[in-house]
């Protein structure tokens, strides 16, 4: 039987040699060009990462694929990013070109360095989860077509992270996105009462409604929902299979803007939210990729250099932003979970657009 | 010609980027599995919905997670696709491969599964995409002896993850990966036995950039970051002074504390005000660097919105050495969570029991001080509790 | 729903082997189940402890108890109850306790 | 000499900040009510507690409110104040006072309380402090008769108060005098007999800098506002330029928005992006003046923190007009009253009650649009309820 | 019997002929001297103010003393502002000096204006109410006695506003003040069973609890207090007499610091815990005069010029706050309440002190 | 704690007149109470539906009803409440109606 708890493989046989010998002692890094890093060591040494875009759902043969292209360029070494790049490392500054023409010869976009937009951060969709109310690699893809210059130039005025979850669990950690798709459901889940009893915890499925809206009838073993503070989480379907919540009529997508995570200048903050919905359109959900695109063009045109989604609309104003985008502003905008009234305006301070 | 099978997903082969389906396509020349996962796919772009029935328990001998049941709701029509599991393997620290690694993980997945992965999961979990409920227990004994293990799921401790830190970054504070590999070893019970009222979330960034979201998806944060003056390299400052970067605009005028001064000669930093945000250190890395009493910040609770809506972490402890065997690190997270697993409800994660319980209460509970870091601001309402010890009790 | 044969008597379980009509259960159900979450031979007292611990539980909460919780009232650590329930207190213990489907947090 | 009966209380007489405690003995040398208050007082001083009895409903004939009852605990020591209620006087709006309203109010209370009182409370009105219960019918005759009426109290609308306006400021952007004397006239009922499920405050500021903390004290904030350019006066910028004033470093480094420029000679406004915060022209009063199209700013909510803590008020309308007989206006309040006396549980504020439902509910309820300018930033949560209409309904 | 809902006098019969002349068309103002202001109209016409400081609780005699004055200066005009200082309205420049000259030998402070401190918004304490923790006119007096020269000049880097509210009903609204002084209950009320049943209202009483520490017992038409969740607000006395909440033992006062009303630079902001509690120690609250004071001296010496106390420690930083003041950081200070979270650090930003 | 004498019987009554032994009240204790309550003369049927109204709310939800329930289940208007009670419902109708003395919002 095989063993357990080994962990997983060490990292330090992971590092190419390069590495090893400068670990920890890298002085300055610089970028070469877009997806093109140089980071120098204090011994003078120099390591290069070319940065390629993947589609992270991807087969055992492109993984092959990459393995060949990086035993031919970097004796064999390569990572991953956190945001599902892949970095090729080398220690040849003259294989960096030829390592580059060979990705582009196989179509692999080199970028996602720099002021750029990187790759999307996603998750399952239908290909894999039982909540979703989108996918997530169609969105991903059409989307990633459409900003394609952006993941391979640098001329934004920050980097635009964006990441799409297709259910409120939120597995992309969308929340604090520069912009964020959600996918969301609008359908109140019916408790099926011949068999929320045999496959639910009742006080489970109780404690599991963020609004309150679900009580338990323990007569009947069931539950019931009161649909006018049910607001389509879906979380009452994750603990309790007889909910069902999907509902292709009423699924779709909203964006969020303006999060961030680094500290860099401004503390990491919350996405919020710009489009309470759009429809689902597969297989290229145009709907989602113009809006996003238009934000992302807006931000273009109107931030200051280093200036991320979420620093530039916290400086003019989201009312301005609204204006801007032409976005139309409307109550569901307007928190109304816990602590709404945070984010109402106590003061006379507003632009009139 | 023939009519394709999948007019709808055909069109995302469009386009410059990578396309999914295209892999998909690719494992499904070889994996049954694959073939309908693809056909199954189109089903849901044609009826705008999921294919896939609620849950799944499966699993490996000895281990209480680490598998994703899933079940197709159309055997019918899929029948290669009637179980499909993913196995979520934990991922070499730092996600760095050398390929004979890449390619034995390849070699079992195309014996047991599907052939499709996620190369990597949001938790950072190398993902075998889909197989059988027979093939789980020999995949994992294949990848065992290949040298890989399961990850977390379920209320577990969930695979931590760190960013490239000291393996390739002038900015590292801390080790991250030798932290982040250290804590995965320590803890691989509570990965593979879920024993948590939820999942536990570890995520180690080595600066305040914060290159894995550790602060906004993790329970448990770990940020480098340092003490003492910002180390300046006067010569680089000159050369950039004389590229394209404008030192007063670009850098000065947005450090957020406005604590740097440059008369266009010499930048002057006023250290006790920097909140080490790295800004300026981020445009000018040749001549700014972290200062030398380096360490990490703690910060706690980070999680997406159910229940209670989506939480950052909060800082803790500001600063903490960080030095192998880390045990100060390790022994604080065991008393952490040993008063979440003592106080918590079912699926309630660390950051909503606090918030339940107050911040007040938490720090007692793990032996913390309550410090100015801690907080954005002191609280605005009057609803103040005292400890008994606080008040005189009256003899009555 | 798929139907399973256990000691004669046919049941209504999930493709997991999850029993769907809770009231169904009965002794026979775990025993028979056993050799499928890798429990060699017959149930020992310690498992009929847990199995009775965890229904009693259910019974009176309408949840599955905590692995924290299971743990403190049996007096045994995990190592213990992974030695009973090699697949798990969710997958091995609940499902021949004939609880409902442990869901959620995977 | 004899010993002072209060030692304790003798001490407030020392220091040059007049003494509340030598107007106590001044009233005390008349009124028996004003000398056993005093030593209660000194008492409470001793104990270090009061001595009042909870609550009293008292009042007069015709009124719900407007008079606060109030009993001693130790009617054995003090019988004089074994009674002491309080009566609420409407003051003038803006409290400008003619002496001889003044004395005429003096001269009802040496008649029938104990000849103290608070210039003023702080909703506004004269408090006239302590008389017993018989004396409160015949005082208020006496009131009226001098012209005086009663203000409001329980939960009724309480007394309406406003700022100096357009009686003296130069910034005043509505006539807030007029506005609360002309509600405060129409809401007479209101403030009179309670109806409401709590107590319900109106506030007046005729600029920004509300200089009667409307937006931190009243359920329902008139707050004056301009539209437009801010006027500037070219000579008298060049004046303040050679003045004291550094109009860079204390004017358009401390603008919120930083839309001013100044290049020591003109000063420019980019009003597009001015929020009209004041301080500006706060600075410069001479040289800059709020713009020509005046209005005001609704907000409501604000109250102190009991229950559900404290709340500022929130704007609900950006800009409205305000010209008498202020039909909008009080359409406006009747239609929030009526929501909230609808809904509201008991003594539940306005602000707690929109906190509750929700701001779009409210919204809906009164019949105002959502728009941006009533958030600092929209939700960051994704609980987000749709209308029924909003949603494609299953036909099942 | 009398005439009802007459309302109060019409304010116009109250303002002085150079007001009704020049209503609403006001040109600019100066502050002449601290408490001294002349504000210019458009016709050129000028009204002098001259305010001067008020115990608030005062006497007949004491307001027929100031209609004295008003007469003989000001035609029997006058006002009360906001913060209950009395304003002498004027026509006739000649007589400033001499009305000064005549308050100052009656020892009325002239000042308040542009950045002192002007008078303290209170409340009623000990002198009148049912439900306070301290008294409301004392430590006013004793903290303005020692502050008397900020009263009186305009030497600090922008105007303080302090309020005192006896209890947590915050009837002086010290929730937004530069700084505030707030009496605070710390014992648990014990209910009168005795008395309960007949004088309160049972779901009201529960239903006043902020922490849902209190529980009905129906049965013995009385409730029950859960200690450990109660923060002796008091609002359960206020709506059930048979819970008494005052204790000399233990009550006393708090500091807030931060707060502001204006829309000027920042937005209106609340007041925060500076220090959780200090005895009441009458009649010259000394622990909580000298709290104040040094509040204020570290304010003067390190604010810019134009900072409000709140805009100021923002500026700096809270860590900054406590380590300039000395005051101990606790854990009171950090909020338990329901948007508590709100208020923790989401960041790796901040100053070591 | 203050007695009065009404109608031959004695009550315990606060300093405002507000009985403090709920379970003593009767239609006598209100009729006698009327006249301090500037209600002239005996008691109509109109005083009696709404005292009644109060009482049974009381006894009911344990609170006292808002104003505008009061006026709404009766088909009045606040005119009319103060015509019938002129010291105003808190504190006319519910001292007359023998409710636990309203507090709170003064
Ligand atoms: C490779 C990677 C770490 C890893 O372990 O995988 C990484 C690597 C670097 N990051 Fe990062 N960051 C990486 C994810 C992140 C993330 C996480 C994320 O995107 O989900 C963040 C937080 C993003 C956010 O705030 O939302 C992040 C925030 C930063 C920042 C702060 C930028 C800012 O102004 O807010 C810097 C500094 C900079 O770019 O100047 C930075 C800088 C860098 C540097 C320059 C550090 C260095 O000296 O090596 C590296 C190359 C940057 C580049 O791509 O231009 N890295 N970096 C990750 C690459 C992801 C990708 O494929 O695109
Ligand atoms: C596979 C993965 C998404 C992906 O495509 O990358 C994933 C997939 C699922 N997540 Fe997740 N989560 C994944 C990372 C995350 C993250 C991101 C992270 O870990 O950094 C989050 C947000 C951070 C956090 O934990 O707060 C996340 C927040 C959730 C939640 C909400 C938890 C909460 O407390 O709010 C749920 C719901 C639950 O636990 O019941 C959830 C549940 C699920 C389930 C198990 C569905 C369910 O309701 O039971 C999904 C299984 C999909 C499937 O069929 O395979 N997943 N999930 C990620 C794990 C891969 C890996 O191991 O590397
Ligand atoms: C007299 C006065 C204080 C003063 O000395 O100036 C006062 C005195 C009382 N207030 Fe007040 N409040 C007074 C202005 C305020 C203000 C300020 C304002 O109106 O601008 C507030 C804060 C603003 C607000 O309303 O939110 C205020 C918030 C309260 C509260 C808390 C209300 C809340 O919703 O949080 C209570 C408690 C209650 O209503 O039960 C209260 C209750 C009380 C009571 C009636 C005590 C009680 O528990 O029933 C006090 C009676 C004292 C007495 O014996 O005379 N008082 N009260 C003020 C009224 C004078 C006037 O009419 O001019
Ligand atoms: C008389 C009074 C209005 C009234 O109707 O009674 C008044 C009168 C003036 N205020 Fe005020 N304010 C008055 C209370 C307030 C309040 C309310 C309060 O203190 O409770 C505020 C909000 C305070 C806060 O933010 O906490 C207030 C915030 C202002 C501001 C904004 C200051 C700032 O920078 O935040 C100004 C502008 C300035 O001073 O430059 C201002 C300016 C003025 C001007 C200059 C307006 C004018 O042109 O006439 C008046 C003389 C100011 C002075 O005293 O220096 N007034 N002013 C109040 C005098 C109170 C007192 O006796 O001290
Ligand atoms: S975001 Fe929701 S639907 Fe998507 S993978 Fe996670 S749990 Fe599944
Ligand atoms: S979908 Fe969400 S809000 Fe609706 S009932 Fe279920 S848990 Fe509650
Ligand atoms: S978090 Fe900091 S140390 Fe880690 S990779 Fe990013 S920039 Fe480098
Ligand atoms: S690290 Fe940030 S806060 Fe510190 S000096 Fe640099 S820019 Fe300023
Ligand atoms: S609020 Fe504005 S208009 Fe009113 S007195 Fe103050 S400064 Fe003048
Ligand atoms: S009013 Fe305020 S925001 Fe507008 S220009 Fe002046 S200082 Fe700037
Ligand atoms: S603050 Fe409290 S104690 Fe003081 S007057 Fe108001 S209600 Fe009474
Ligand atoms: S004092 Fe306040 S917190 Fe304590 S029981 Fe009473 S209402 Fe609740």
């Amino acid at each position: 039987m095989a063993k357990t708890d080994i962990g997983p493989p060490d990292y330090k046989t992971m590092l190419p040699p390069v590495i090893q010998r400068n670990y920890g002692k890298w002085l300055y890094h610089e970028i070469l060009k877009p997806g093109v890093l140089m980071h120098v060591a204090e011994s003078g040494e120099a390591l290069y990462t070319v940065r390629a875009g993947s589609p992270r759902l991807v087969s055992t043969d492109h993984i092959r694929e990459i393995c060949d292209i990086a035993e031919k360029y970097c004796d064999g070494y390569l990572r991953f990013t956190s945001r599902n790049n892949i970095e090729f490392l080398l220690d040849d500054k003259d294989k960096v070109e030829p390592l580059i023409a060979e990705l582009a010869s196989r179509n692999y976009p080199v970028g996602g360095t720099g002021h750029s937009i990187s790759n999307i951060v996603h998750t399952q969709g239908w290909v894999h989860c039982h909540t979703p109310a989108t996918d997530a690699s169609g969105p991903v893809k059409a989307l990633m077509d459409e900003i394609y210059d952006y993941f391979i130039t640098s001329t934004l005025p920050a980097h635009v992270r964006i990441a799409l979850a297709c259910c409120l669990n939120m597995c992309g950690a969308v929340h604090c996105s520069d912009i964020a798709i959600l996918g969301i459901h609008r359908t109140v889940p019916k408790p099926d009462n011949s068999r929320v009893p045999n496959m639910c915890e009742i006080p489970s499925t109780v404690a599991s409604c963020p609004t309150g809206a679900i009580r338990g009838d323990m007569k009947n073993k069931t539950v019931t929902v009161n649909d006018e503070k049910c607001m389509y989480c879906g979380n009452c379907y994750t603990v309790c299979p007889a909910m069902p919540i999907a509902d292709p009529e009423n699924d779709g997508i909203s964006i969020w803007v303006g999060g961030k995570v680094s500290n860099a200048r401004s503390a990491p903050k919350f996405s919020k939210l710009a489009i309470p919905f759009l429809p689902n359109n597969p297989p290229r959900w145009p709907e989602v990729v113009d809006a996003v695109k238009n934000i992302i063009e807006v931000y273009a045109s109107h931030a200051r250099k280093h200036e991320r989604v979420g620093e530039w609309i916290e400086r003019v104003g989201w009312e301005r932003f609204f204006s801007l985008t032409g976005i139309p502003f409307t109550d569901k905008h307007i928190d109304d979970f816990d602590m709404a009234t945070e984010t109402f305006r106590t003061s006379t301070q507003f632009k009139w657009r | 010609m023939e009519k394709s099978k999948t007019p709808l997903l055909d069109e995302l082969e469009k386009g410059k980027w990578p396309s999914f389906v295209t892999d998909m396509k690719q494992a499904a020349q070889k994996s049954p599995m694959a073939e309908d996962l693809l056909s199954q796919l189109e089903l849901s772009y044609k009826d705008k919905i999921g294919h896939w029935k609620h849950g799944g328990i499966v699993g490996v001998k000895g281990y209480g997670g680490g598998v994703i049941g899933r079940y197709s709701d159309r055997p019918d029509l899929f029948p290669n696709v009637q179980a499909f599991h993913t196995m979520r393997i934990n991922h070499p620290t730092g996600w760095f491969y050398k390929t004979d690694a890449l390619r034995n993980l390849c070699d079992v997945w195309d014996k047991h599964g599907s052939g499709l992965t996620n190369m990597h999961g949001s938790t950072g979990d190398a993902i075998l995409l889909g197989t059988t409920t027979e093939h789980i227990q020999p995949c994992f004994d294949d990848l065992s002896a290949a040298g890989f293990d399961l990850g977390g799921s379920g209320s577990a401790l969930r695979t931590p993850s760190a960013c490239v830190g000291p393996g390739r970054c002038e900015w590292a504070c801390i080790d991250s990966l030798d932290v982040c590999y250290n804590l995965t070893m320590e803890f691989q019970d509570k990965i593979h036995r879920p024993m948590f009222p939820y999942k536990f979330k570890i995520k180690v960034s080595a600066c305040p950039n914060d290159c894995v979201a550790s602060i906004a998806r993790s329970d448990f944060s770990i940020i480098g970051t340092w003490k003492g003056k910002i180390l300046i390299n006067p010569a680089e400052v000159t050369a950039y002074a004389s590229s394209d970067l404008d030192i007063q605009k670009e850098v000065c005028d947005l450090c957020p504390t406005k604590c740097m001064e440059w008369d266009s000669k010499e930048l002057k930093i006023h250290d006790e005000d920097c909140t080490r945000c790295m800004h300026c250190i981020n445009l000018m890395p040749k001549a700014l660097r972290p200062g030398k009493e380096k360490g990490a910040t703690i910060l706690v609770g980070g999680k997406a919105p159910i229940v209670e809506g989506a939480l950052l972490s909060w800082v803790i402890v500001p600063f903490i050495k960080l030095e192998p065997p880390y045990t100060e690190l390790k022994e604080l997270i065991e008393r952490i969570q040993d008063w979440w697993d003592e106080n918590a409800k079912s699926r309630e994660r660390l950051g909503e029991l606090i918030k339940r319980l107050g911040m007040r209460v938490f720090l007692r509970g793990v032996g913390l001080p309550a410090v100015p870091q801690m907080v954005k601001a002191p609280r605005s309402n009057p609803y103040v509790f005292f400890w008994p010890e606080d008040i005189k009790q009256e003899v009555k | 729903m798929p139907q399973i044969e256990l000691a004669g008597k046919i049941y209504e379980v999930d493709e997991d082997g999850f029993l769907q009509e809770l009231d169904k259960w009965n002794e026979e159900f775990a025993q028979a189940y056993a050799h499928t979450e890798d429990i060699e031979g017959t149930l020992t007292d310690e498992h009929w402890k847990l199995i009775n611990y965890l229904r009693n539980y259910f019974q009176q909460f309408g949840i599955a108890p905590m692995v924290r919780k299971v743990c403190k009232d049996n007096g045994i650590d995990m190592k213990k109850l992974y030695e009973l329930f090699p697949t798990g207190p969710a997958k091995g213990a609940c499902k021949l306790a004939g609880l409902s489907k442990p869901t959620g947090c995977v």
